[in-house]
């Protein structure tokens, strides 16, 4: 029970050690793919071989490609920035239009389309991307066929994986935009236009930066969520992979231990970012709490 | 914008304004989402009769069903999913309960953090820690001899408990979130009063918490349960020549077999089999889905 | 002036050297993709045949999708030099790639798919023995049509004489896929890419595999215990393509590079990449010694002659393989 | 000044020669059937501070919204310094307004939120920062600039609202029940406050709030507003000893009321008789004649206790017996709560200040009387106006 | 009976036969070095309405949750209904608790939220049907066995809440401000409401509150809490008009206070004399010697107000010259703001109720005085225990 409540010995240990085990569930794989990624082998297993870092910086002479001398992988690193770029983007967008639109507007259907924006989230993500691919497909054709016209981001490839992901990650986005904009104080830009503000104005030093802390959030989850996405991208994939679909390909080859580096770098750089937003968002989160 | 009275001029401000609004959220849905599935719909219902030429039909349907296999592994994916969902719930709830109500200050946040960070990392990643992890001749195997448990590295991958632990893994942090967030907005003075009024712990846990709970009990599982079901990654990585996920049959058709009639057809059944689940999932809850959903 | 070349092709196929000393050449700038044959149909299909200047998909496997999904072009032949291929492979080639009088690939490289054995560890002759009790747990295979063929060819019967028949090439196929239901147990895991496979008879994870004889080679230069046999039914015999694209943009470079390739040192140095043979004719005498005599290892006169070469693949076929296929897949 | 529909207009301390800061003529709003502000006509002198006093929902917001430009009027006019204000959006009207819950921005320190107003002016910023600075001390919050609103109290909340309206200096400042979020000491405090600044910035004040104290103590004038019309605009003196409808002897200050019959009308002296049978007489409001149904009112400080009924009928009171309920003892404010013993009526009496009666004890049998003159008598369900409640 | 650790117990009309149903003995809890409450004995009589009044942190939510047994005591002991409570677990106690936000169980009926204690005992449904039913009209709440909790009015909810925890007949009934969130209409009125209840069911409240009105008006007992001690236990009237420590003296009701030194000690009268030099007689409270800094006390409605001084003098007061600052009319709570004209030191003095002095204006000057036996002096920092500001 709560901690204001007496709690028996038992359950206080059982407590600790139970978030012990969980803590030791998550952390587990994690620490594994890091640790290999320095081992002196040429899998990622067990045993230890010793400390190496050639699964880094080994180069094509040295029989051992490491990650910064990997231009495939590097490549679909930056592939996968750009693809999460522009859905990030495109969703913060889209996301703040949606939530304007369901809580500043009234029009018939407005429930309605409001349900159907959370629909994507309970849309299996293969299903979105094989819908999305039929779809284009069939527009693509019909463009080809009727006018001659190749429509080429309609074919699968990067235009159509950003497409792909945004159109669901674009719901994230609208919840968490229009959770904070729910919470907005309307009088707050009464009172900006009161005080003489045009409606511009009140947007822009009211409605905006109260709404930041969600737009900042949004556009890190949307990011991740982008960075991470996989079963969609695999069905809208062109000739350049990103970063999931790429690691896929290799895992199935039995990796070898430049996964293990990549993924190191993968969690050094988002830890980076998650503590530095944290540190960011502190005194914008303090705003809503009192 | 405010809420000022419409004069006929900022009535047709607001009408353009509602115009602007509504054009990306409508090119979104229709475009992305709505048309998709229709054509989808249109796709699994036609079927090939000689080259290039198709016919209305619900023989990709009629496939599935006379099929063993198909249902077979249907069905299976449903249930490890209920039972991933299940567990996930399970072994979040004492630890979503633990930093909403025991912990407080900073051991709170770090421990909240610390759920999150391994999800910082992509899912590609973390199934490659299970796998190093797991493989016969992996860190778990190799430890399993070394404490004499067994005389030889033994498979761990490619067992169906290997999938439930990869596919809860992955859906942790979905289902903590929500819980956190449900049970963090549980009025302490509610427990105390229950408990002052005579109560025990299971009973203000059936009477008071998981009612209180609900919605976000009832949001993690959809999310966790949509995220196991449409998942194909760790099914089939973890999972191996015995994934069997539903998932793999859709993306084998569409890409392997280059039907996409089967392909679309299979992608309804699974899109109807989870909107069935959840919907059953919100009627034995009592709760209600827009609301449900925006707690997650 | 398009000034890229967009390659759909596989794993060696295009080594870096080789790819530069193009570039150098004709000014052009590679861009590849690494794939197999059903996802270079797949992606054709979805693009309908955009995306890609070229493609290179196994002889065998270009008629059925071109009829079906018309995702290649015909072959402008007076833009090659026909004369750089080994005569009685082109035209076998050009015969099994014809759809409506056009043609639609030519060869480029060949081999054969086989068995490779961790000879210390294991004793084998067929494909079948890949299902023997004792290898419980570590062969592997693939599980795609030429898996079926091969246990076809393994219990006595000429899959490929069935293809006009769909209804016995079905019963056939329900047979194999018994065989392969009952042999499941045996299987690490099914293949789909050369190095997992290649990786798991390194770790000696895997003491037998069906799979293509230049990964057996390959291994045995690292392990010499490693072998590619020829199966006792008959190895089957492929051979990869150009193809270009219905809807290539840069057909020039796509003839350039076909030119470039067939060239009997360029083709020699991608074989060895490969670590297979090449339709090119005078490439053999300036390829690695140690390959041919590999290859000689493997195929003895008799088992040379036992190849099975794959006849294009009618449309329809591979559906009832399919089934099949997921019926392994599924079982337990 | 200000002028009610059908109540005289009374100069008084205002400078008649100045023109009213607001006037408002025949205004209404209507949401659907429902009259939420009812053909209003009234107006508000230069420099005074004006109250609008009324139970929740009668249609304050509604009015005080029209006034700031939220809402536009359904008909009617409403002059701001003598200039028409129909169509004239919020953020061009002289015009500030002090929300209930006051709206600071929080993402803003204190002195970007009273510069707030001059930035959209286009004023320079070191003007900006100057006039900032003398408004925060005119505040007595000097030196507060840098503060985050959330490191304020709730007074000095307050204040910062009322100067970010205050710096633009507006003809008019609107206060939409500014103290209703704060709690009862601080409630107490800033009313005092609220009173002194605005008699040390001169100006005009409309003020909304449903807490009688709180007008009556503030306000120069004051209208008492129920479904959407005014019962009676005036002084608050005015309010408390002459009310002039049932809803403001009611609403404003605490009384007694007795509903009944007058039995008895003699001059301006009305005998009411409940159907219970308590016998009270009253100094009527308005024209009552015998038979008529009435309500009188009697406040509880107006009655006096008396152990012997001598002690009334001697001062020439009328005397009632009754039982002590209940003693709320609440130092200055104690009362008891009495019944009459005829009638079993229950009646609030206040005890005297000077501690007499400390020693009342429950139970206890006692005299109560009161000056009929200071007790007031309506005809039953009059209003400001006859069709009020249509 | 309540027995406060420095002041004399005082038994007044509870039966002293009777056990006390709570005691505390040396109560202590501490947070790091913060004594939340600090050594606190008392003991609070059965059937008696005892409150702990004092201002917000001042440690009575930590009291009463150690009562409660949500917190465990650091040291001293609690008896309830004669029986030790160390280690008795909150559900296993003999007392129930009103939450300050009265922790209605939102998703249960009221009838469930009544029932649900009786339920956990294991009472058979028939008979906690009955019991509901029966405990529902008891609060005037008949029939609102179906109602959903968010379909009540505050004040329903607030009944329900003590219909929860009466239904199970505790020993105890503890209430954390129960009223603190009504708004200040509702307040009044449930004030008399829960007098009215606590009498009828005759079980023992402790109520907690920092509105020093409420304390007064609802209790037999109040104990006054300052920095985790009580400064005061008593009556309400006691601590009205006797207030034992100038803490007391400024919490509980308003008072004009005014610091300085003790010029001049005759008996129990002291003078005291402001830095400002304003010289006034008060009554002493405990021992004051010449020279001594203090601290006097002289209520609002102590204070008379006069146009002539003579009237002052002449009825043996001191008289004081002062200027109107401002009028604060309130009705029967009226009051104005002086300041005294020679030493500026400003003072609020009530307007008699009897309408006299309306016609004071600002600016005017005017006579006050006061019996200086109702006025009140303590040496400068006096509490009910040396060591409690440590
Ligand atoms: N947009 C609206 N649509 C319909 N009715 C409304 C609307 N706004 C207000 N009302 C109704 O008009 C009446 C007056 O509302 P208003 O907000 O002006 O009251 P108020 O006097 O300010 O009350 P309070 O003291 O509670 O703030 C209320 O009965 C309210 O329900
Ligand atoms: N868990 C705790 N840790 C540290 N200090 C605490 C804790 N709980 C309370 N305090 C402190 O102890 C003091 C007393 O708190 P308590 O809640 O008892 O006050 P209170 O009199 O009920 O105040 P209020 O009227 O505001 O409810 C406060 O200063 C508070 O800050
Ligand atoms: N069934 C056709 C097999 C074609 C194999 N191509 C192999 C390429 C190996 N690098
Ligand atoms: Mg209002
Ligand atoms: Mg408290």
């Amino acid at each position: 029970m709560i901690a204001s409540l007496p709690r028996p010995l038992w359950l206080r240990a059982s407590t600790v050690v139970y978030g012990l085990a969980f803590f030791a569930f998550l952390f587990l794989p994690l620490v594994v793919v890091a640790v290999f990624a320095f081992n002196d082998a040429p899998y990622p297993a067990p045993p230890w071989r010793g400390f190496t870092l050639d699964w880094f910086v080994g180069h094509d002479g040295s029989g051992r490609t490491g990650l910064f001398a990997d231009a495939a992988m590097l490549g679909s690193l930056w592939t996968s920035v750009v693809v999460a770029c522009w859905v990030t983007i495109l969703s913060v967008l889209v996301g703040t239009a949606n939530a304007f639109l369901i809580e500043r507007t009234q029009f018939r259907g407005k429930q309605a389309l409001s349900l159907l924006m959370l629909a994507p989230l309970v849309i299996p993500g293969v299903i979105l991307g094989i819908s999305i691919l039929a779809f284009a497909s069939r527009i693509a054709n019909l463009a080809d066929d009727l006018w001659g016209l190749e429509l080429e981001f309609l074919r699968p490839g990067l235009p159509l994986v950003v497409l792909g992901q945004f159109s669901y990650i674009v719901s994230i986005a609208t919840l968490t935009i229009t959770a904070r904009l729910k919470r907005f104080d309307i009088t707050l830009e009464e009172a900006a236009y009161n005080l003489g503000a045009s409606r511009l104005a009140v947007l822009w030093t009211i409605t905006l930066p109260y709404l930041k802390p969600a737009l900042i959030g949004s556009a890190a989850i949307s990011f991740l969520m982008s960075f991470e996405n996989f079963n969609t991208t695999l069905m809208l994939v062109g000739s350049d992979s990103p970063l999931t679909v790429m690691m896929y390909g290799r895992m199935r080859e039995g990796a070898t231990p430049v996964l293990n580096a990549v993924s190191l770098l993968l969690m050094v750089a988002s830890a980076v970012l998650a503590l530095t937003m944290m540190r960011g968002n502190k005194p914008g989160t303090s705003n809503n709490t009192h | 914008m405010s809420s000022a009275d419409p004069t006929r001029q900022s009535r047709h401000v607001a009408r353009l304004m509602l115009m602007l609004l509504l054009a990306p959220a409508l090119l979104w849905l229709l475009g992305l989402i709505v048309l998709p599935h229709v054509e989808l719909g249109m796709l699994s219902m036609r079927a090939r009769v000689a080259p290039r030429v198709y016919e209305p039909s619900l023989a990709q349907f009629r496939t599935f069903f006379e099929e063993p296999l198909y249902w077979h592994t249907f069905m299976r994916t449903a249930l490890m999913s209920i039972v991933a969902t299940a567990l996930t719930l399970l072994m979040a709830f004492p630890i979503a309960w633990t930093i909403a109500k025991l912990v407080r200050g900073h051991t709170k946040s770090m421990l909240f953090v610390m759920c999150l960070i391994p999800f910082w990392v992509s899912e590609t990643v973390r199934t490659l820690g299970w796998m190093i992890l797991l493989r016969e001749s992996g860190v778990l195997p190799a430890l399993l001899v070394w404490l004499g448990v067994t005389p030889a590295p033994v498979e761990l991958l490619y067992h169906d408990a290997t999938i439930l632990v990869g596919l809860v893994y992955t859906s942790m942090l979905f289902m903590v979130i929500p819980l956190i967030s449900a049970l963090e907005s549980l009025d302490d003075s509610l427990i105390e009063a229950a408990y002052d009024l005579g109560g025990n712990g299971w009973s203000i846990l059936r009477q008071i918490v998981i009612p209180h709970a609900a919605p976000g009990i009832v949001a993690g599982c959809i999310v966790v349960f949509m995220l196991t079901l449409g998942n194909y990654l760790t099914p089939t990585l973890l999972g191996g020549k015995n994934s069997q996920w539903f998932t793999e049959q859709i993306y084998t058709q569409f890409i392997t077999r280059f039907n996409w009639e089967q392909g679309a057809a299979f992608g309804f059944l699974l899109l109807a089999l989870s909107t069935a689940i959840v919907w059953a999932g919100l009627k034995l809850s009592g709760q209600k889905f827009g609301e449900v959903m925006q707690r997650s | 002036q398009e000034k890229t070349l967009r390659l759909l092709t596989w794993a060696d196929y295009a080594p870096a050297d080789v790819v530069a000393q193009f570039e150098k050449e004709t000014g052009y700038k590679v861009e590849l993709t690494l794939s197999n044959n059903e996802e270079m149909i797949s992606k054709l299909r979805a693009t309908g045949g955009a995306g890609f200047d070229l493609a290179q998909p196994s002889q065998d496997r270009i008629a059925g999708p071109q009829t079906e999904f018309g995702i290649y072009k015909p072959m402008d032949l007076s833009k090659l030099k026909t004369e750089l291929f080994i005569p009685s492979m082109l035209d076998a080639t050009k015969i099994n790639t014809t759809v409506a009088g056009k043609v639609y690939g030519l060869p480029h490289i060949w081999g054969t798919d086989g068995l490779v054995v961790n000879t210390k560890l294991a004793k084998m002759e067929n494909y079948t023995d890949l299902c023997k009790a004792e290898f419980k747990g570590k062969v592997a295979y693939r599980l795609k049509r030429p898996t079926l063929l091969a246990f076809a060819f393994a219990s006595g019967k000429d899959p490929f004489a069935l293809y006009s028949n769909p209804k016995a090439y079905t019963e056939l196929m329900d047979e194999v896929g018994k065989t392969l239901t009952a042999c499941k147990p045996n299987v690490k895991f099914y293949w789909d890419n050369k190095d997992q496979l290649l990786n798991g008879m390194r770790a000696g994870e895997i003491v037998g595999a069906m799979m293509w004889d230049t990964g057996g080679w390959k291994l045995n230069n690292e392990k010499p215990e490693i072998q590619f046999l020829a199966p006792k039914a008959g190895a089957l015999g492929w051979i990869d393509t150009f193809a270009i694209p219905a809807k290539g943009k840069n057909d020039a470079a796509a003839y350039a590079w076909i030119n470039f390739n067939m060239r009997p040192e360029i083709a020699a140095k991608v074989a060895g990449s490969a670590g297979n043979f090449t339709a090119s004719k005078g490439a053999d005498q300036l390829m690695d010694a140690k390959l041919k005599a590999q290859f000689a290892t493997s195929f003895p006169e008799a088992a040379l002659k036992n190849i099975k070469w794959y006849p294009a693949v009618p449309a329809g076929i591979e559906d009832i393989e399919g089934k099949v296929l997921d019926r392994i897949k599924a079982a337990n | 000044m200000c002028v009610g529909p059908v109540l005289t207009p009374s100069p008084l301390h205002a400078n008649p020669a100045a023109q009213p800061d607001l006037q408002a003529t025949r205004v209404a709003k209507h949401y659907g059937a429902f009259r939420a502000v009812d053909d209003l006509s009234f107006s508000v002198a230069r420099g005074s501070f004006f109250s609008i006093l009324g139970p929740s929902g009668c249609g304050k917001t509604t009015l005080l919204r029209m006034i700031a430009g939220f809402l536009s009027p359904d008909s009617g006019e409403i002059l701001i310094g003598g200039k028409p204000m129909n169509g004239v959006p919020p953020n061009k009207r002289p015009v500030n307004m002090v929300f209930q819950h006051l709206a600071l921005f929080p993402m803003m320190s204190v002195g970007d939120n009273v510069g707030y107003g001059l930035a959209r002016r286009g004023v320079a910023k070191d003007e900006i920062k100057r006039r900032v600075g003398d408004m925060l001390e005119r505040v007595s919050l000097p030196g507060a600039q840098n503060k985050r609103v959330d490191q304020l109290s709730g007074g000095q909340k307050q204040r910062v609202a009322i100067a970010r309206s205050l710096v633009l200096e507006p003809t008019l400042l609107l206060l939409d029940e500014p103290l209703g979020a704060l709690d009862l000491k601080l409630r107490e405090h800033m009313k005092i406050e609220l009173k002194q600044l605005q008699a040390a910035f001169g100006t005009t004040f409309v003020y909304i709030t449903h807490d009688q104290s709180e007008a009556l103590v503030l306000s120069d004038h004051v209208a008492v507003m129920n479904h959407g019309r005014f019962e009676q605009v005036g002084t608050p003196q005015q309010l408390y000893y002459e009310p002039q409808t049932p809803f403001v002897a009611g609403f404003v200050g605490a009384n007694n009321r007795l509903a009944g019959r007058a039995t008895e009308v003699n001059g301006t002296t009305v005998t009411v008789t409940s159907a219970q049978g308590l016998m009270m007489p009253a100094r009527a409001i308005g024209q009552i004649t015998r038979g008529d149904a009435v309500e009188a009112f009697v406040r509880p400080e107006v009655a006096r206790l008396a152990r012997q009924a001598a002690l009334l009928t001697d001062a020439g009171l009328p005397s009632f017996n009754a039982r002590v309920d209940s003693l709320l003892f609440d130092g200055a404010n104690s009362a008891v709560l009495l019944t009459e013993v005829q009638s079993n009526t229950e009646f609030r009496i206040a005890l005297p200040q000077t501690g007499e009666f400390a020693d009342l004890a429950v139970g206890e049998t006692v005299f109560f009387g009161f000056d009929p003159q200071r007790a007031v008598c309506f005809a039953a369900g009059t209003t400001a106006n006859e069709h009020v409640f249509s």
